[in-house]
């Protein structure tokens, strides 16, 4: 039914950073980002390996419950993340994500949103501020997949 | 697709290939219309007389009970709009929350149209509770439309129970039976249906042809309006070929009613083996009030769509869902309406074997599914809960 | 039906070979639900999106402008029901008499419901007059249902003059062009049509399978309603092997188009060596605005039947009236609507070709139909009128 490109399928079916991180080593610091849940269907839980001197993200693991889209797109996410700077990483965007992966069906998009919002959270964590939680009472939930409305998909997407 | 191990014969199923046989001369030589004069011989009208008399046969109705359609979804949609314009003061429809969209988004419709609608719920095995509708039954209701069994867990409703209910109170019964037909024995003769919607596609015909059963004096207005074909009960040109095709494929299927156990021996098998070999598994739906083919099962932990590609990636195919609505992203209105939790809701999956299914396609199914699901649940960020 | 001299194609056509060919592995091998996750490789989905490209291209329109159905009797119910629907405050319909009763007996019906409806009257050459549309005009007219071509004249109306004075009163125009499509370019792009009906067995295709044209932008709401198929504008498992013959089978006709001056050549040969070989004959319907293929001829004081009938004995295939009606003893309603004299009315034969129509057949209808006709003629006792 959904047009997957190789590229997905590839990520799918053989992903090499599930997982989480457990070696650390001085001057290196391990922070998750979590988002999503059981309950709407897909949840992502991203570990970050960040070397404190330089800033930069030497590993990036995930783990996913969640569809195809969601996990190659957890894929390609911990793929773009690696040697990245955090303050570089902070621009990615989901749709970089979904072209790292050469498209996702549209319906899908909201996929690799999960995983630009697993990233701010991981990021915001390491930095200490603290995040806000999306409640499930707006009302206008587009995706049940986690709690966003909307107007934020319009601000991730377009 | 002959490597294919095909497990979605509730969305659909291979033509038989006596099927294609028995319709080709319908396609070629004789694509005479059977309304007109000239009737090369009278070949294509004798051809859907017999298709009609095997359908009736399958139900054990008298043909001039069968009426023709397009498919399932036209079948539901005719019997209800026909027993409201049958009964004009009657503005009350009594359904389940876990019918076909065929019937539900009707439904939907129709309440826009002013009509009341009670939608019946269901339990956790996914049975309605028989006083909740006799409550809801009053002289207002026009008709009670309910699934003879579920397209998603294969659980089985007490038909005849819920159709003295109704009689009871003198509405029109109305049973989209199309998961049913061929896999369980009817006999409209003894049956409190009124009228019966299958689908050719289910039961081995092509897409493109189903029929309605309408009880001999149940008041009939048609719904799709326009010649005088089907006795008047449904216009437009006979899909000639596509009726013989229904009425082989009806013959072929209550051939087969008689071998149905060995189908369900295989379904055992396949459940039994998943679930004995697979930890956090459940079987969805009540354990025994269901058809021989379907088993829909709950993989914790992990996501239905991620679960099927894999399959896929391995030659087997099944679904998540109802082919209807796997289009969507919500989770099957039928898993919910069973109340199921969250960790079950997301990773279920509908295995639905056929008269094709061998013994050798269940064995490698149960070989593939523990890495398939193992692979997946060891991505899961539940999975250590 | 080799044998036979088939000149029956506005009642049914024979299925085009190469549209068996392309439709029958969609039978076979690939007969997938459209809808299922599990793709068969995504084929079945390529081969529906094909051939609505197909038959957008026959039409000039957007794929996405196409909505696949069962027939030609559901394109008129859906297309006028969904106008009515969409526009709730406007209870008004206009149409003609000599529809075909998909739409003339969907409009009794609507009657019934509380709509009223105009029926535009013919002149005896077939013709409406634009001056009584212009005054049934109303901003509470819904719709305006005209057919394109009849079937039993083949006479064509001004379909782009009556659109223009449709649509400055704001009402949605739908055309029934069931027996205009492959016989007239058509091209959306540049109409005023808003909704267009098309049956597949008109056109080389099975039955069973038809399409409706809805323009972009036209408020539409589901006839048959069930799940998400067809952009949620149709409900129903997608008769894939269907859909596939009428992709192929509008390809052809669009190839057709090209020479369809010699399939008219061949109808002016028949027309004219009737007419010429056999006194008291006359052609229904307007002269020259008329489809290429059909051709209606009154031979006066004998019986329709009986022509026929005798036509068979010879392997020769015409209709009078339609196959519709033909069920029923009244004379047609589209003849009594030109207001043919009774000798004309009761002894019409329609002869309607298609592209396998050879000059050899035609000749051997001339060859023919001189000794039918005065056989009959000469047991009538209105002979020496
Ligand atoms: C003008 C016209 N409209 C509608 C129809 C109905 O088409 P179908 O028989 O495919 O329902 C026909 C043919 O029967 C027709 O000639
Ligand atoms: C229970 C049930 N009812 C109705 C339908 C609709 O049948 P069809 O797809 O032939 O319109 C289906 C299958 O899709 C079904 O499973
Ligand atoms: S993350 Fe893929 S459907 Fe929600
Ligand atoms: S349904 Fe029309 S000529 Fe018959």
């Amino acid at each position: 039914m959904w047009d997957y490109t190789e590229k997905v399928m590839e990520y799918f079916q053989n992903p090499r950073n599930q997982g989480t991180i457990t070696d650390t080593t001085e001057g290196e610091k391990v922070v998750t980002g979590e988002v999503g849940s059981i309950a709407c269907g897909d949840a992502l839980r991203l570990h970050l390996k960040i070397d404190e001197a330089t800033q930069t993200i030497t590993d990036a693991r995930f783990q996913t419950f969640g569809c195809a889209s969601a996990i190659a797109s957890s894929e390609a996410l911990t793929e773009l993340l690696k040697g990245k700077k955090v303050e570089e990483a902070m621009q990615l965007t989901n749709r970089q994500i979904a072209e790292y992966l050469g498209g996702l069906p549209e319906e899908k998009m909201h996929c690799s949103v999960m995983g630009q919002e697993a990233l701010e959270a991981a990021i915001y964590t390491y930095k200490g501020i603290p995040i806000e939680t999306h409640e499930e009472d707006d009302g206008r939930l587009v995706c049940s997949c986690f709690g966003i409305s909307e107007p934020r998909i319009r601000r991730i997407i377009l | 697709m002959k490597d294919c191990i095909y497990l979605d014969n509730n969305a659909t199923t291979q033509v038989d290939p006596a099927v294609i046989e028995a319709m080709l001369p319908y396609l070629t030589t004789y694509f005479g219309n059977p309304s007109s004069m000239h009737t090369f011989g009278g070949q294509v009208g004798r051809a859907v007389k017999q298709a009609r008399l095997q359908v009736a046969s399958l139900l054990g109705a008298e043909d001039s009970e069968i009426v023709f359609t397009s498919c399932g979804t036209e079948g539901d949609n005719a019997a209800i709009r026909a027993a409201l314009t049958a009964q004009p003061n009657k503005r009350h429809i009594i359904t389940t929350v876990v019918e076909h969209p065929a019937v539900l988004n009707l439904c939907k419709r129709l309440e826009k149209e002013g009509y009341s609608v009670t939608y019946l719920s269901v339990d956790d095995q996914g049975l309605i509770d028989l006083h909740e509708l006799e409550a809801a039954l009053t002289g207002n209701t026009a008709v009670v439309s309910v699934m003879y069994a579920n397209n998603e867990t294969g659980v089985i409703f007490p038909i005849e129970e819920i159709g003295r209910i109704v009689k009871e109170k003198g509405a029109i019964f109305h049973v989209d039976a199309v998961q049913a037909v061929g896999k369980v024995p009817l006999n409209m003769k003894t049956s409190t249906i009124d009228m019966l919607t299958l689908s050719g596609h289910k039961i081995h015909a092509p897409k493109g042809i189903g029929a309605l059963y309408v009880r001999r004096g149940v008041r009939f207005r048609p719904f799709m309006i326009g010649g005088h074909q089907e006795r008047g009960r449904r216009g437009g040109t006979e899909n000639v070929p596509g009726i013989v095709a229904l009425g082989k494929a009806a013959e072929l299927a209550e051939a087969h009613l008689a071998e149905i156990e060995q189908e369900k021996r295989l379904r055992d098998r396949l459940e039994k083996g998943i679930l004995s070999r697979i930890p956090n598994t459940v079987v969805n739906g009540h354990p025994t009030k269901r058809l021989p083919n379907t088993t829909n099962i709950g993989f914790k932990y992990i996501e239905g769509e991620a679960i099927l590609l894999s399959l896929n990636q391995f030659g087997i195919c099944a679904s998540s869902g109802s082919a209807c609505t796997s289009g969507s992203l919500e989770p099957s209105h039928v898993l919910r309406a069973l109340g199921l939790p969250y960790s079950v809701l997301h990773g279920s999956i509908r295995f639905s074997l056929s008269r094709y299914t061998t013994e050798a396609e269940i064995d490698r199914v149960l070989e593939v599914m523990p890495q398939v699901v193992e692979r997946l649940r060891a991505m899961s960020p539940f999975n250590s809960d």
